[in-house]
This record gives structure tokens, C-alpha cells and sequence, in this order.
């Protein structure tokens, strides 16, 4: 990833949306193509794709350190690339291959990374909800100064664990952003209809500061979380980032019939006006900070890095049979 | 009058689920179904389609992602004059649901002198090699079987699955009923007529002489598979489902163990105290000195279930590894 | 309790009063008698007393129909009685003996008894909010009107599934009652370690109408809870009730020395300030609804009631042995 | 020289577990404590008592009441550099958190493919006969010894408590370590020396001929006492303490189990699925051509646990139940 911006001298605010930009592309044209594993069968079990709420993951992750922590959950992809996975070991990971993150492992579901603060993607909906603030914790008590990012979909406000954590948090002060992403529904159900009240007043009530925020916009999800880590990192306790996003594909992979639970112009409608891809594209191209050639040339030089990363993944050993015995204890 | 071939009506084990479920709704108002995307959706294995449109969103309830929340609305309703079935997705997501049936469902009858009682079934899933890594492929009913005052059960077969099912939602008590990802497509036989499984009854699904082969769920069909298998070798196994494994029939298990005089236990669950230990200390009280060998346990291998296939496959019985015990068992050769 | 009021022709209001302050002395006066047993070695096990918080449980079932449901805790000698449980079974139940509402199997922290809508005691904090909620389902269902009250202490607030069945109560308009008995402890722990935020927004963050009540003051909790379970029998939905009030005694009869955890000034304060006998006493005589007489005859009457009932259950026999395995199933 | 009479020193088992944990929270600054009025009140049962006057509240934490989140963040410490002891009141309240041990706990070395680790102990409390009916009684421990990725561990005696939680604290996984409310107030040897004792290694606690009494936390004190009266009887029995569930020593069982040729197993867990199935299973296999009866396998009835003393009592072993029984097993009348 070391294409030049479209001119030089751009300011510190332009060249971060370049790299948003970029980390965003990066993680559309991953899930396109483990959609695309998918369907020639050439990937086992499922996948849960992030197109659509790549902003989301980008624009939290552009204001952590890389020593500060994360977790993730079933739909994990793009949290995980924005931390800095790299995408040869995610696709060998997703192949059940040993070069994987987690030794093929973990799956999907699963991947996770010490080097990137990476505490693990989660296939318990709510499940790392109580690993973030554990993490943050260590974080206060060792006063090393890191924050952890605990994701989860709306969905997860409906697991109480979460509002267990968060008092918690609160009242002990820890350095935690809760980042909720609401792409509207809870698999195939309208998050309206399994929602009650309001999930900012929630927060509150738990004593811990909520925003909410354009999930579309990579810029502002950045600004916004920016700010949010300060307060956490400055020891003024947790935050609830409410971002709202819409995933543009099926809940998994195979969800392809998706009429009896979501109209087809409500996805049109947000693909066409509301991709973070086109809006940042958008910014960029009016604030003269990309051109046409830039764009072309970020596209494919991601697309040759995930072609690369992908043959190495298919082409990579699956674990010895007896590896399946290791790991369970350390 | 001239002789009408019947053909017998095949179902796959999922549609007998919802067959049972249809015409329990049917027969009693109360009797209701609460979980994840079970309305418009019918599940994520799709096991419930089109009871929404027939009985409505009053009678099938999506709800938000509180399992710990609905399993303890399922009690308070079964007390207070309805009948839930609660549906939870994944077999695994039983820790979040345990304080609820072993604290609450399981002990209100007890606790209250007999006086309230918890008409209702969790419905639920178990079963490996779905490539779904270890939050979503275990198989762990050992631990419901454990606790006084819950029923369990895990039906091998789609005709089983409907009459079981049917018993249950007409059961006063919780019982926990156990479906296999990977036999929802299973066909097999189901009459078109009204019929009842009762709790309690094991079946011999295959007679034989040499050894027996108890197994649960899925392993059923494993195991008549390595029966297929041992009869090329002239060995003859039979095949018992306890079907239920909590009311427990011991005592078909015990007379199979005594006639064949060596006995395997088979069950997907993990192997270390797991649900293939208590059978197998059930067969070794009552048939002690009847046997000729140890009882052999085999369960899944004690690690998390790992997400990449041949790591996957290796964890759990097969045809080939259960036949190969058996052969063992017997003291033959390969 | 058949005492008549000091005066023919008293108010509604007035007969309420007497009625509410009749069943407080009551409770108390069983749970003195409780104390009393335990400490004479008596009584097996332990019992957590309910002696100062009496006008939330009676002010409460005040507003409720003996069809309607509760469901209790831990301290739950004060709810089952203000439902109407008879005072001669619930010393039998503390005493382990067949006579008992549950045959003696139950004991303090389970009695149950279907004749007065008591879903049960529970020794799990917060383990019967799932219960109460699904009982207003079913009374939502079955459409006989009734509702659900669901009593515990703000110890509960900590317990995820309290919000995980409001939520479901908001999002279903189910009728049911939280009630919240603040009295400040979570055992030997002070509420304001264990709990950030504000009980009142989260209720309302989850779509559950809130209101709060001097906890100490009968007649302030059968008005406000009276409002209440009209708002849920009518079908709006939830109500959450946050009532203040404090446990004169231990955490259970074993909690003798507290000053490590509580100040006696502040034990104190509450036994002399805001004793809710004293508090109504003081409204029955200062408004001439009752005199010392009858509050003499009143305690006098039901001391003697109490004494029957203690006798009847230490005479009582225990059930015998075989019964242990009956009830398992039904 | 004159000798001089060391007097051994004497701790309750309750002393004896601060003690450890006192002196792990000295050597290692990463060790904390967790849970429900541990600081002031030093738990319910007193045991901790004092700790938090010596290490500060930073580091026994009193937490609201909230098990499934103050596990989860014990697990989120353990992999960032903490090393947290998880104070679980009642083992009774597991039901709340099998989420956080089971599914994220047990499973995060496993499914990061050993990259991250969870050096975090869960200490909670077993055992009935404290009138506390049937939610603060169980015994659940089988649900935790049937997750691969957990380890188990049940103390019999002060000197084994202590030695068995240095080494669960110094241990780098996920460790369950279950005290026996009833025998907090027990009082055994703890030498003042620093000890330790591996996990995974069981212990004879009683030489004998005549049958093997395999006994687990305070049923190894009823095996001892049972085996006291047997003596009276001409019966030697050997009394063994797995001291792990696991890892678990099958050597020691089974070797007990070929010397002795007949076999009791007592714990306090609900008999059905229990972890006395496990134990029986193990011994079966490995010691059945030895064996001159079926392993006779204990445990508490098959009922939620009775609040009434009477009906309670019955429903624990007892050194009477287990004379009566070894007496049947070994063929003497009474
Ligand atoms: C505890 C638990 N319950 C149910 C599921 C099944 N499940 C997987 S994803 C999902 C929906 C999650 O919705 P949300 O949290 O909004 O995330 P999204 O998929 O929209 O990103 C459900 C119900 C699960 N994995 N874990
Ligand atoms: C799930 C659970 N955790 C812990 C306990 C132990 N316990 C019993 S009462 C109690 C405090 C409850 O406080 P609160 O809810 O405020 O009720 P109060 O005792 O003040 O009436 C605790 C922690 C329990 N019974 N259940
Ligand atoms: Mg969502
Ligand atoms: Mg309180």
C-alpha cells in the first residue's frame, strides 16, 4: 500500500483520508472476494461480510495505537484488517490453513492477533464484551497507557453482559470505547423490533458518555472516536460510540434471498447514496486530494496485493492432523 | 379388492420437527414458540418455515438476543398456563441459558413442594463438522442430563424426532430436546397419522449378537453405518438408542449389554465427562458379569472444536473409527 | 386481623391506612419472632429479614389483586406475606416442616404459594425477573388482566438479564412491575460502589417508565404503584418503581457486627427517622384514624396471631424422609 | 543435641487457602482478586478476611453482583497481562457464567492457535448440608471437567488447598478450583515452609487391601471416616484423592483399582452425569480384568437439594451410607 497521494505536500487531515480510503478498499475488495471463495466452494463453512460498514472499522481503528487493544465479533473481516492484519495470513486463516492467524484454528470467526492488539474476533454475540473491558483493566492497572475498542453489532445490546461491563467500567473508570455498530438488523430481524427505548440513553444510564455518529463517513467516525479515546485514555472513564451503518450483503454469505425481511430499494438505496467508498471517494475527488488516476491505481494495486494473498492462502499446507491436540492447554 | 402399495410418506428430520410443532399449535392454544428469528426467517436452518404465516407472530416470537432473558420468559409463561417452546439457535449458547434451566426451570416444581409446575421445551441444537469453529459445534447436553428436574432428549430420527417432540411439548416438565445440525435433511419414514413417542424408551435400531453399540443422536447413524461395515467382517452389531437420556431406560441398555457381552458407547459430546460416562457406568453396574471386555467410551476428542476440516474431522466418532474399535472390542484384526 | 377502625365511617383512604399499617406490624412482628428462632437455635439455616422495608412490600400488594402474580428474593418473608400468605405456613416452611408452603423443601428464600399469585421467592439475585416477565406475558396472552410484580433490590441492577427482559416487557407492552427496593446495600457492599449511572434512566433508556417513592411511606408507595399498575393493566406496557428504603438488620440474622461495612449513626437515623411503622402511626394519630388503644389491640392481637402460628409450626413434623424424591417430576 | 518437638503448625482450610493466596499476591504483583464483598466482608464465609487491609483495594476489588461480566473481565485481564482470581460465591451461580468459562475462557489459547493465553483462576464452592436449599448447595463441578481448555480442581485438606492454589495462580490456564463451604472450618498440618503441589496428581490418603474408595473434595473425609468404621470390621480400604479432576491421574486410580479389585467412587455432585461417571468409566478400562465387582459410583441424589433438614440430610453421602455400601460391595452381611 504505498501508492503517493495525488499531490504533494497534502495536509496531516488529507492523508489520513487517503489511508482511510485505502483501508477501506482494502477491506471491500477482501470480503468480495472470500464472497467470491464462497461460492466456488473453494472456503469451508461460512462468512459474515462487512461491505457496506467498512468506515466503521477504519475510522475507530484509525485513532488506536497499534498496542491498544480491540475485539471483534462473528462479522470480524474488517476489524481486524483495520487493526493491521495482513491479508495473506486472514485469507489462510478463513481456508482452515495452518499459516493462518490462529493455525486454521479459528476461522472466521475467530482470528485474532497479539501483534496488532488483536484480543479475537467472537462468535458469541456480546461474548468479548467482557474481554474488552477485562483488557482495559490491565490497561488502568498496569498504566501502560492503551485503550481497548470492544465492536459489536446492535444486536448485541439485546445480551445483558454488555450493560454488566459497562457499569462496571464506569464506576471503576476504565478505558474502554464501546463501539456499537447499528447496521439496522439483528440477522433477519429490524433492529426496531427487538429494541426498546434508546441505546444512547442507555449508556447513560450506565454512566458511561455516549456519541453517536455517521457510520458512513470514515472522516467523521475517526474525529469522533479520536476524541473518545482521549476521554479514555485521559482516565475519565468509558464511551459508547454509536455508529450507524448498513452491511450491503446477506447477514452470511448464503443469505441471498433477503426480500421477506428487507426491501430490495432499502439496500439500493443505500449503496448507491450511502457507501463509505463512494462518499470518501467523493470528498476526495472534490477537495482535489485524489483523481481518477489515483483511485484506479490504489484499486489495483489492493487487488493485485489480495490476489497475491490469496493464492498464497490456497496454496498454503492445512495443519498436520495431529496439531489438532495442541494448543488446548497452555 | 385389489392390493393398494402404500407408499410410506418420507420426511426429512426437520420437517418432522415442524410437523410435530404444527400440529401441537394446532391441538393447543397454548402452546407457543419464542426465539431468535424463528418468524419470518424460521431459524437459521430454516427449520420452522411458514408457522409464522399459519399461527402469527402472537404464537412465534422473534426476540432480541437475550437468551438468559426469553429462557426465563419461557419459564414464567409455562407456570403461569402456557406451554413455550424455546428455541435456542446453537447448542452451544447453553452457558448463558444454565442458571435458567438448572436454577429456575429445573427446581421451581421441586422447590414449591409440587405446587408450580414448567410445562415447556427448549429446543436446540448440537452436532460438529459444520466448519463452524468451537463457539458453534459442541454438542453439550451432558450438562443439562445432570441436573434433577430437566429432561433430555436427542432423537435419531425424523419419525423418533416428531413422536419425542409431541411427548415433550405435552410434558409437565422442562425437557430439553436436542436436534442435529447435520441430520435436518435426514429423510425417513413418518406416518401421516397422529402418533406419540412416550419419554423413557430406548430402541433397538439394529439387532445383533456379537456387541452392542449404544449411541445418541447422530451417532445412531453412525453407528448402524459401522455396523454395515462389521457385517462384512461377519461381525454382528446391534445398535440401541436410549432416545431419551434423561428419563433413562436402563434397562434395555443392560439386557443388550448382557446378551452381547460387549458393549461400545457413543456420543458426540466430548468424550471426558461427558453423556457416554453415565451410560457406560449404568451398562458396567448392571452387566458386570456378563461382560467380556471393558465397556469402550468414545465421544468427541477433549479439545475445542477446531474450525480448519481435517482438524475438524478428526475430532469427532466416524463410521471408520467406530467400526475399527468395534473390531477391537471383539478381538479382531484388520 | 379483625380489629375495627377507632372510629365507624372512616374514608377509604383511611381504611387502606389502617389495613397497610396492620399487615407492616405483621411482618415485622414475624420477622422479629424469625430473628428470635434462628438465635435459639430453632430455625435451620438462615433468613434475611425484611424489618424496615416493610411499607414497600405492602404498599405494593395494597395495589394488586390476590390473582395478580409477584415473584420475590432472597428477603422475600415480607412479600409473601403482604400477598397474603398465611403466617402459620410460612413458620412451618422456615422450619423445614411438611406443613409448610412447599412442603418444607422450599425454606426461607422459596416459598411459593399459587392460592396468592407468589411465583416463588429465589435465592439467585435477579433470577425471577425472567419469571415475573413471563408471567405478565401470559397474562397478556391469556388476556385475564392480571400483572406481574417483580420485587427486588438494587443489588439486582447489576444482573444483565433485568435488562434483557425490560427490554422484551418494552418492546412487547407486557404487564409487569419492577419493583427496585433500594436499600442501599448489595449485602455488605454500598450501592454507590457497585452501581454508576442513574437506575431511573436506564429503566427509561429501555423504554420502561420510571418513578420513584419514599420507600418508607406505605401510603406513598400504594398511590404511586396504585398509578402504575393501571398504566400496565391498561396495556402501556412496563413500569419500573425505584424505592428507597433500608434494612434495619443485618444482611441475615448472622450479620451481628456492621460497622465495618455501615455507620450505626446511620442505622440509627433510619430505626428512629424512618421507621415505616413509626411514620404511620404517626399519620393514623395525627389524623385520628387510630388511637393508642387500637394500635395496642392491633399489636396485641396479632402477637397472639404470631404465636399460634410459631407453635403450630414447631409442633408441626418435619416431612418424612421417602418424601425426598417425590415433586422431582410432575 | 537436645531434639526438640517441632510443633506442626495447624490451618483451617479456609486459613490456609488466604494463605496462599496471600502469598501468591506478595510474590507476583499481577495476581488480584475479583468478586462479590471480597474486600471489607472477606467473602461471605470470612475467608478472605484482611487480605484487602495488606494489598489494597486495587487489588480485591468488590464488584457489583454481576458474575457473567466480572468473569468475562477476569478473562479479558488474564490475557493482558493480569493474572485474576475470580471469586464466585456459590458454585450455584456457575449457571451464570458457563458462557464466560466455557465458550471464551476454555477456548482462547485453542482458537488463536495458542497465541493468547489465560492465566485465571475461578475459585467457587461446593457442597450441601448447610440448610441453604436448592439453589446454594449444588455441586456443579462435572460442568466445568467437561470443557477441554478448563482445569478443575478440588482440595481435600488445608495442605493440599494451599499447595493446589499456589499452583492453579502460577498456572497458565483457565483453573476452577472449588472449596468446600463445609470444611472451611477444617483443621489440618500446613507447614510454614512455601510448597507447592502439581496439578494432575492424585494422592493414596489411606493405604488399604480390601477395596479402593476413590473420594473427591470433602467426600475424601467421609471415605476416611467410612473407611475407620470398616477397619472395625476387617476391612481395609484404600481411600484415593484425585485432588485433580483435571488433568486427571488415571494411573493412581487404576493401579488402586488392580491392587484392591473392587472399587467405590463418592462425590458430592448429583450422581447422574456426574463426575463420578467419569471416574468409573477410567477405572473400568483400565482396571476390568481385575475387578471382582462393578464399580459401585456415589453421588448425591437425584433430586434438587431439600431445604428441610431431614429430607437434606438424605440426600448426601454419608460415612454411614458409604460403610453400608463398601460393606455390600465387599460381600460382608451386617
Ligand atoms: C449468544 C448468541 N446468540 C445468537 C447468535 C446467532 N447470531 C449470530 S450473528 C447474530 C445477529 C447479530 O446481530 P448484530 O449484533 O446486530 O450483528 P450484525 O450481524 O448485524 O453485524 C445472531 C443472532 C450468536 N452467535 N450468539
Ligand atoms: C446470582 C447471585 N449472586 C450472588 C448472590 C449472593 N447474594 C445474596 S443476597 C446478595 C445481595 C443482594 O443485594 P440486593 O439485591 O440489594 O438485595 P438486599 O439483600 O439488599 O435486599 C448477594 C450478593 C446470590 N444469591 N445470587
Ligand atoms: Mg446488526
Ligand atoms: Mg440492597
Amino acid at each position: 500500500m504505498t501508492t503517493a497521494p495525488v499531490q504533494p505536500g497534502v495536509s496531516e487531515d488529507q492523508a489520513r483520508a487517503l489511508r482511510l480510503y485505502r483501508k477501506m478498499l482494502a477491506i471491500r475488495l477482501f470480503e468480495e472476494r472470500v464472497n467470491d471463495l464462497y461460492t466456488r466452494a473453494l472456503m469451508p463453512g461460512l462468512a459474515h461480510l462487512y461491505i457496506g460498514e467498512e468506515a466503521v472499522a477504519v475510522g475507530v481503528c484509525e485513532a488506536l495505537h497499534r498496542d491498544d487493544y480491540i475485539t471483534s465479533t462473528h462479522r470480524g473481516h474488517g476489524h481486524c484488517l483495520a487493526k493491521g492484519a495482513a491479508l495473506d495470513r486472514m485469507f489462510a486463516e478463513l481456508l482452515g490453513k495452518e499459516a493462518g492467524y490462529c493455525k486454521g484454528k479459528g476461522g472466521s470467526m475467530h482470528i485474532a492477533d497479539p501483534d496488532t492488539g488483536n484480543l479475537g474476533a467472537n462468535a458469541i454475540v456480546a461474548g468479548s464484551a467482557g474481554i474488552a473491558t477485562g483488557a482495559a483493566f490491565s490497561a488502568k492497572r498496569l498504566g501502560n497507557g492503551r485503550v481497548a475498542a470492544c465492536f459489536f453489532g446492535e444486536g448485541a445490546l439485546g445480551q445483558g453482559v454488555v450493560y454488566e461491563v459497562m457499569n462496571m467500567a464506569a464506576v471503576w473508570k476504565l478505558p474502554v470505547i464501546y463501539v456499537c455498530e447499528n447496521n439496522l438488523y439483528n440477522e433477519y430481524t429490524h433492529m426496531s423490533e427487538t429494541t426498546a427505548g434508546d441505546p444512547m440513553v442507555r449508556a447513560a444510564g450506565f454512566g458511561v458518555h455516549a456519541e453517536s455518529v455517521d457510520g458512513q463517513d470514515a472522516r467523521a467516525v475517526y474525529s469522533v472516536t479520536a476524541k473518545l479515546v482521549e476521554h479514555a485514555r485521559r482516565g475519565e472513564g468509558p464511551v459508547f460510540l454509536w455508529a450507524n451503518t448498513y452491511r450491503f450483503a446477506g447477514h452470511h454469505v448464503g443469505d441471498i434471498s433477503r426480500e421477506y425481511y428487507r426491501a430490495k430499494q432499502e439496500e439500493t438505496l443505500w449503496k448507491t447514496e450511502r457507501d463509505p467508498l463512494k462518499i470518501m471517494t467523493a470528498w476526495l475527488t472534490a477537495n482535489r486530494v485524489a483523481d481518477a488516476t489515483w483511485l484506479d491505481r490504489a484499486h489495483s494495486e489492493i487487488q493485485a496485493e489480495i490476489e497475491n494473498a490469496v493464492q498464497f492462502a490456497l496454496a498454503a499446507p492445512y495443519p498436520a492432523p495431529e496439531k489438532v491436540v495442541e494448543d488446548v492447554y497452555a | 379388492m385389489p392390493e393398494v402399495a402404500v407408499a410410506v410418506r418420507e420426511l426429512t428430520l426437520g420437517e418432522a420437527v415442524k410437523e410435530a410443532l404444527a400440529e401441537e399449535m394446532r391441538r393447543d392454544p397454548r402452546v407457543f414458540i419464542i426465539g431468535e428469528d424463528v418468524a419470518e426467517a424460521g431459524t437459521t436452518f430454516k427449520v420452522l418455515t411458514g408457522l409464522v404465516q399459519e399461527f402469527g407472530p402472537e404464537r412465534v416470537l422473534d426476540t432480541p438476543i437475550s437468551e438468559p432473558g426469553f429462557t426465563g420468559i419461557g419459564v414464567g409463561a409455562a407456570m403461569t398456563g402456557l406451554r413455550p417452546v424455546v428455541d435456542i439457535m446453537f447448542g452451544d449458547f447453553a452457558g448463558l441459558i444454565m442458571d435458567q434451566m438448572a436454577n429456575q426451570a429445573a427446581k421451581v416444581h421441586y422447590m414449591s413442594g409440587g405446587r408450580w409446575k414448567v410445562p415447556m421445551v427448549l429446543r436446540t441444537t448440537l452436532g460438529a463438522t459444520r466448519r463452524s469453529a468451537a463457539q458453534h459445534s459442541q454438542s453439550l447436553h451432558a450438562w443439562f442430563c445432570h441436573i434433577p428436574g430437566l429432561k433430555v432428549v436427542l432423537p435419531s430420527t425424523p419419525y423418533d424426532a416428531k413422536g419425542l417432540l409431541k411427548s415433550a411439548i405435552r410434558d409437565d416438565n422442562p425437557v430439553v430436546f436436542y436436534e442435529d445440525k447435520m441430520m435436518y435433511k435426514l429423510k425417513g419414514p413418518v406416518p401421516e397419522e397422529e402418533y406419540t413417542i412416550p419419554l423413557g424408551i430406548a430402541e433397538v435400531k439394529r439387532m445383533g449378537e456379537d456387541l452392542t453399540i449404544v449411541a445418541t443422536s447422530s451417532m445412531v447413524q453412525v453407528a448402524l453405518g459401522a455396523a454395515k461395515l462389521l457385517e462384512e467382517y461377519d461381525v454382528s452389531a446391534e445398535v440401541v438408542d436410549p432416545r431419551t437420556l434423561w428419563p433413562l431406560d436402563e434397562e434395555t441398555l443392560i439386557e443388550s449389554a448382557r446378551k452381547t457381552s460387549r458393549v461400545m458407547v457413543i456420543d458426540e459430546g466430548y468424550e471426558r465427562y461427558g453423556a457416554g460416562a453415565e451410560l457406560t457406568t449404568v451398562i458396567q453396574a448392571g452387566a458386570f458379569y456378563d461382560l467380556e471386555a471393558p465397556v469402550k467410551r468414545i465421544g468427541a476428542m477433549h479439545v475445542p472444536i477446531p474450525f480448519s476440516p481435517p482438524l475438524e474431522d478428526a475430532t469427532v466418532p466416524t463410521e471408520a473409527s467406530v467400526f475399527q474399535a468395534a473390531m477391537a472390542l471383539c478381538g479382531r484384526k484388520l
